[in-house]
């Protein structure tokens, strides 16, 4: 649908709110700004409540009976459970600071996307039931009664938000909309409305162990026909082990990095990594997903499809583990995972083999990430790199939300990224590090159907990315996320067509010189390389 | 409570800050200002009321009048001419003659400090009783 | 609730709450009421208020440490973290203590503020934005240095502090009684933050009554403290004597005090009693915010969540139960053959 | 003025102000002054008050200075009355003086004119320098605050201490070195007892001048050294040497004697145009 609308009509977007107060504008389901609605049968899979057939475009959307008690005890027990939901509810001033970052709000210009207004939708229904100047003057105090337009309201605008905290940091009390919108996605969850692009694969997940509902099998044989692949192109076979008892490392990886380019390439860097580095690593088909959408749909989801992590590394009796790339799989491991299913005593502090680093900063929760581990390898010279094997790339490095602003996973890419490649530009101050824009499909919003809410959450970023391919000749947009990987491809093909999306390890591995390798001519993606093979040099 | 600790800490630290009057005035006499009017002189210049609160513009007034305009008699309220000089006339021996005893009482008792006497010679009083707040 | 009916409403409530102190004390001469009771009133709510506020959120507990990171994260030795990135993405308490100062202090938050610039349609760009940040340091700091030197009427002595602050605050000694500057930038302040309110669209949308009745409560406070000290004038000896009179509970009420000082003192009771049922209680509120008082250790230092609980969780035995067959055929370990 | 003046205004601001004026009449609360419109007044620095009738006046007060019937005594005796009645503090150390009229060398007085086959007999008279009160004041141009002025109605050129911030640009706009500063405190070189108790003194960090007495014409006395200088001349039975008076009319004294005697003006050159002379 989207892709129908062409970039220019996209981009008349007038960022002035009407003049009519906001607190009785009734919600506009809009096609083409939202998923779909969640199946029954995925919640039934997880136990949630109320599975049934429904769909945001209908008039009745099927709450249970008590849905206006069941929203108000939800409230009131998160109001108590989260010290940031009641704050947040409590301290906002309004002052504006965060209207304007919302990447949403400046492709959509929909201003109940600013953050402080998604979070008035919550905080109106607060005022009104929990404070007691609202439960006097009502309206005057800025409050608002629960009715079924403002449930549809909550499900509509809190299923635009990516989570990306791009917001908080510019608030003074960094009041933190992804809190607000997990919590308010939770409430909304307690009355079986979520999105079907989230419910399904925290089912799969669930079931299979990755979101795209992989099979062990297939799992395997996957990762196996990139072994073929990578043998194509560099004459070396890799021999990746799963499931493997006594292994020193545990490798998890989102699952998209298996599933779909060009994650795949990714996926491949990081078997020739390993291979070539001589790991003692496994793979799990059990923990074969790193991203956690349980995080998208409440807290104690993201805990249940989380655990699966050290369990596995408890039964293969593994010493740490390893991480692959992604965005909020990272959020979770750095600020959840422990809290959630820790401590890890099973496991011992992460030690790269290979430099006799040990990762002090991972200590206690015991994973390392991959940018850190192969900064640490490349900074030590334990890999044969030759940057010039990337040089038709001009490469950008696009920060993932999470790993920048849940993390502070900032210099270890570039420094990797600076090590391979020869051409590499930044986005403009302002769209980078932990101002960085989001792709517009966090959050467990890469659905097909709501591509015209990812066109316009993803222009900011994309317009950067146009910025440097038009300043610096930029053609390939680098990240460390599986749903970047998933996401950009459609995005750059709409506003940026000329720059294509990769992974770091995919650049890592085209520029890693394997012990017996035969003359490379083309790259993973079966490009020719610059100066080889009978193409001309770029 | 959950970081009870730091979040009384900062409670008390707080309430410490926000009740400074209260406790700095403990035990702390009750003083009051007690301007003693002159004995000769009976009535100023404009009636007590609004001298009591006015008394700054009017001598801003003057000294205005006087410097600048060369303009130095005062028709005061009852009709009576006056020189208009801080100096001279309202701190006359024949009127207050003693500063510590009339503009100090309330000056000090509200915490204003006047710069009128940087320049300004006040009458002359005996030593022992000159207290002077010289703010720097 | 539109621009309109908010401004109306807010601007009617400070209205009439200083006809109400008018009235009453010029006609209907409750002078107790006014300068006695309903400051006492105010100011135990404030205390209680706030204390009840802070306690309550005490109570909530921090299950995760959430805090948004914006600088570079301790890693590798050898990777150069800036003193930016130790105080905006910090790994121990001091550094958290650096950015609680650097929040509360100086307002770090809204120094990175940036303006949307949508310029021709084409790109998005963002320029620097420091005014929201220059009328929000003004602001508070001007209305510290006003409570600062208000200290005069409730302490006697005079300590240093205050009159350190007074110095400073009439440093150009221009008018009679010498101007402060802080009433004046204070009013300034307020006035930007008013207009900006009303006058940026995006702020007219998400601005509520309660948005703007603490400007014009704060616009009451300064225009009657304003006429008091420069225009109207007032006994300030008999306030004094009033105000000491409370500070010692001993209360007073002379003669001769003026209805603008019953305005005056009622707008900063309603204020002190507001404040801790309002967004006010950001003065308090902002210590506590959990995505910046924490520093990012979490894989250094395992965080509690007090209300943790087990959850229901898919095994590898149930796994394994479920793909047994397909594993084996793929030559996948089996725990159970 | 007084009482009249304010029943006016209260009398007209209640009438513009119409309703409005009700409650900021009953806000003053004394009901003596309607003062939102008297502090605008005074804002503008409206004079209150009248000249008094005993006071001198004149369109252009100028002085001239006789030097041949000057001596060091008469000299000197000028500098002190003037010094004591005005609290100039006696400071030795000369970068730190204070001075409203001193006694110097021709040579000093007269750069210009001086060159080495000078009358012997001028060379060692007292020349009496001051303020010289220019009809062109370059130090009233400069000053940043008004604080040094013209003042309208009589050409004397005034020091409003209360605005002086003590940037000195007079004192480097003025040609004649008339002006000083108060590098110290000035009453750590006054004794108590020699105070005048009827003029200020100055604070630190403020510039001063001779002001033509301009405190004493109010009151109808001449000024102190023209005063200083009549008493003594009149013991030795000359002519006074100090003449007071208006530039302006052509009866005066002053005029007089500058039509009959041949005078000189500091740097008439810089076209400050000086109101005092010096008859050589």
């Amino acid at each position: 649908m989207a892709e129908e609308i062409k970039p220019e009509d996209l981009l008349k977007i007038d960022h002035r709110p009407p003049v009519r107060g906001w607190m009785n504008i009734p919600v506009e389901i809009k096609p083409g700004m939202h998923c779909h609605a969640c199946e029954p049968a995925r919640l039934e899979v997880v136990d949630f409540p109320n599975p049934r057939q429904w769909s945001a475009m209908d008039e009745d959307w099927k709450l249970p009976k008590d849905w206006k008690q069941i929203v108000m005890e939800g409230f009131e027990d998160r109001l108590e459970r989260f010290r940031s939901f009641q704050l947040f509810m409590d301290i906002c001033v309004r002052c504006g600071a965060c209207a304007d970052k919302c990447h949403f709000f400046i492709g959509s210009a929909d201003p109940k996307n600013m953050p402080v207004m998604r979070a008035e939708l919550l905080r109106s229904i607060y005022r009104r039931n929990f404070t007691a100047s609202g439960k006097v003057f009502g309206v005057f105090a800025g409050g608002r009664d629960l009715n079924y337009d403002r449930i549809k309201e909550w499900w509509y605008y809190l299923y635009q938000c990516t989570e990306c905290r791009r917001c908080s940091i510019f608030c003074p009390y960094g009041i933190d909309m992804a809190e607000t919108t997990i919590i308010g996605r939770e409430l909304t969850n307690l009355l079986g409305l979520n999105i079907d692009w989230i419910a399904a694969p925290v089912a799969f997940c669930y079931r299979t162990g990755n979101h795209l509902g992989i099979q062990p099998h297939a799992y395997k044989e996957m990762i196996e026909f990139f072994v073929d692949e990578i043998e194509d192109v560099t004459g070396v076979r890799c021999d990746p082990s799963f499931n493997r008892k006594g292994a020193e490392i545990l490798f998890i990886t989102p699952s998209g990095d298996v599933f779909a380019d060009p994650g795949t390439w990714t996926c491949m860097g990081y078997i020739m990594l390993f291979h070539e580095l001589g790991l003692d690593i496994t793979w799990s088909t059990y923990a074969s997903e790193g991203g956690n959408f349980g995080y998208f749909t409440s807290h104690e989801m993201a805990k249940r499809l989380n655990a699966k992590m050290y369990m596995e590394a408890k039964r293969l009796g593994v010493k740490w583990i390893l991480g692959g790339e992604c965005g909020h799989m990272w959020r979770v491991v750095n600020q959840y995972m422990d809290t959630f299913n820790g401590p890890a005593d099973h496991l011992e502090v992460p030690e790269n083999p290979l430099t006799g680093t040990v990762f002090e900063n991972a200590k206690s929760t015991k994973m390392t990430h991959i940018m850190e581990f192969l900064a640490d390898t490349i900074k030590n010279k334990k890999l044969k790199l030759d940057p010039s094997r990337n040089d038709q790339l001009k490469v950008t490095y696009h920060d993932s939300c999470n790993p920048a602003r849940g993390m502070g996973l900032l210099e270890e890419p570039r420094y990797v990224i600076k090590s391979v490649c020869n051409n590499f530009y930044e986005m403009p101050h302002g769209t980078t590090r932990e101002q960085t824009f989001c792709c517009g499909g966090g959050a467990g919003l890469n659905a097909g159907e709501d591509m015209e809410l990812r066109f316009r959450g993803g222009l900011p970023r994309a317009n950067a990315v146009k910025h440097v391919h038009e300043q610096y000749g930029v053609n390939m947009l680098s990240c460390v996320c599986a749903i970047d990987r998933a996401v950009f491809p459609a995005l750059m093909e709409y506003w940026v067509p000329e720059v294509d999306v990769t992974g770091v390890c995919e650049m890592v591995a085209n520029a890693m010189v394997l012990e017996g390798e035969k003359e490379k001519t083309v790259d993973l993606r079966n490009n020719p390389l610059p100066g080889r093979g009978d193409t001309e040099d770029v | 409570m959950y970081d009870g600790g730091k979040i009384i800490t900062g409670v008390v630290i707080g309430l410490a800050l926000l009740t400074f009057p209260f406790w700095y005035n403990l035990g702390r006499a009750v003083t009051k200002a007690d301007p003693k009017l002159p004995t000769k002189e009976k009535q100023c210049v404009e009636p007590k009321a609004y001298m009591k609160t006015k008394h700054m513009q009017l001598l801003d007034l003057w000294r205005d009048s006087t410097v600048r305009a060369a303009k130095r008699s005062y028709i005061g309220f009852n009709g009576v001419k006056y020189d208009m000089s801080l100096q001279n006339t309202c701190m006359s021996p024949d009127c207050h003659s003693k500063k510590t005893e009339f503009c100090d009482q309330c000056h000090n008792y509200t915490a204003v400090v006047p710069y009128c006497w940087d320049c300004h010679i006040p009458p002359k009083e005996e030593k022992p009783k000159e207290v002077k707040p010289k703010e720097e | 609730m539109n621009i309109i009916l908010s401004l109306t409403v807010s601007f009617l409530a400070v209205f009439g709450l200083v006809v109400i102190a008018f009235l009453g004390v010029w006609a209907a001469h409750l002078d107790v009421l006014f300068g006695v009771i309903i400051p006492y009133l105010a100011v135990i709510t404030f205390f209680v208020g706030i204390v009840y506020r802070v306690v309550k959120w005490g109570k909530c507990p921090v299950p995760f440490r959430i805090p948004s990171t914006c600088g570079q994260q301790k890693t590798l030795p050898w990777i150069k973290r800036t003193y930016v990135d130790k105080l905006d993405n910090p790994s121990n308490m001091l550094g958290v203590v650096g950015r609680m100062f650097l929040e509360v202090v100086c307002f770090r938050s809204l120094f990175r503020n940036l303006k949307l610039q949508f310029g021709d349609g084409q790109y998005v760009k963002y320029t620097s934005a420091k005014w929201l940040w220059l009328g929000a340091i003004v602001f508070h700091y001007s209305f510290l240095i006003v409570l600062i030197r208000h200290l005069r009427f409730f302490t006697d002595p005079l300590p240093l502090f205050v009159k350190v602050t007074e110095n400073i605050d009439g440093f150009f000694q221009i008018f009679l009684p010498t101007l402060y500057q802080s009433g004046f930038l204070l009013g300034a302040a307020v006035t930007y933050l008013l207009l900006r309110r009303v006058l940026d669209a995006k702020l007219r949308f998400i601005s509520l009554p309660a948005d703007y009745f603490p400007l014009f409560l704060i616009l009451g406070l300064l225009t009657t403290g304003i006429l008091m000290r420069y225009v109207l004038k007032t006994d300030v000896v008999s306030i004094k004597e009033l105000t000491m009179g409370l500070i010692h509970f001993n209360p007073v009420v002379p003669e001769g005090v003026s209805s603008l000082f019953y305005i005056h003192l009622f707008l900063v009771s309603v204020l002190f009693a507001y404040l801790p049922f309002s967004k006010l209680s950001h003065m308090a509120g902002v210590f506590l915010s959990p995505t910046r008082n924490l520093s990012n250790n979490n894989r250094m230092v395992r965080h509690i969540n007090p209300w943790d609980y087990p959850v229901k969780v898919h095994t590898y035995e149930a796994y394994e139960d479920d793909f047994r067959e397909k594993m084996r055929d793929a030559g996948l370990p089996l725990d159970k053959e | 003025m007084g009482v009249n003046r304010r029943k006016f205004m209260k009398i007209a601001g209640v009438s513009v102000l119409g309703l409005g004026a009700v409650p900021a009449q009953v806000l003053a609360e004394d009901g003596l002054g309607f003062t939102i419109s008297e502090t605008l007044l005074h804002f503008f620095h409206k004079p209150a008050g009248t000249v008094a009738r005993e006071a001198l006046t004149a369109k252009r007060w100028g002085m001239a200075v006789n030097v041949r019937l000057l001596d060091d005594e008469m000299a000197n005796a000028c500098m002190e009355v003037c010094h004591r009645i005005h609290n100039v503090p006696k400071i030795d150390n000369p970068k730190h003086e204070v001075k409203w009229i001193w006694p110097d060398e021709f040579k000093h007085a007269f750069t210009s004119q001086e060159h080495e086959h000078i009358e012997e007999g001028l060379k060692k008279l007292p020349f009496l320098l001051m303020c010289n009160h220019c009809v062109n004041a370059p130090c009233c141009r400069v000053c940043p605050t008004q604080a040094t002025f013209k003042r309208e109605s009589d050409g004397i050129v005034l020091m409003d201490m209360h605005r002086c911030i003590g940037c000195r640009f007079c004192m480097a706009a003025c040609p004649y070195g008339s002006r000083s500063f108060n590098w110290v405190d000035p009453r750590k070189y006054l004794k108590e007892e020699d105070e005048n108790p009827e003029y200020p003194t100055r604070m630190k960090g403020v510039v001063e001048k001779c002001n033509f007495c301009a405190e004493r014409l109010a009151k109808g006395k001449i000024p102190a050294c023209v005063e200083i200088c009549q008493e003594m001349a009149k013991k030795k039975g000359t002519e006074p040497p100090l003449v007071f008076g208006d530039v302006d009319d052509p009866d005066s004294e002053l005029r007089q004697l500058l039509r009959s005697s041949y005078t000189l003006r500091r740097k008439p050159e810089l076209g400050t145009s000086p109101n005092v002379f010096y008859v050589v």
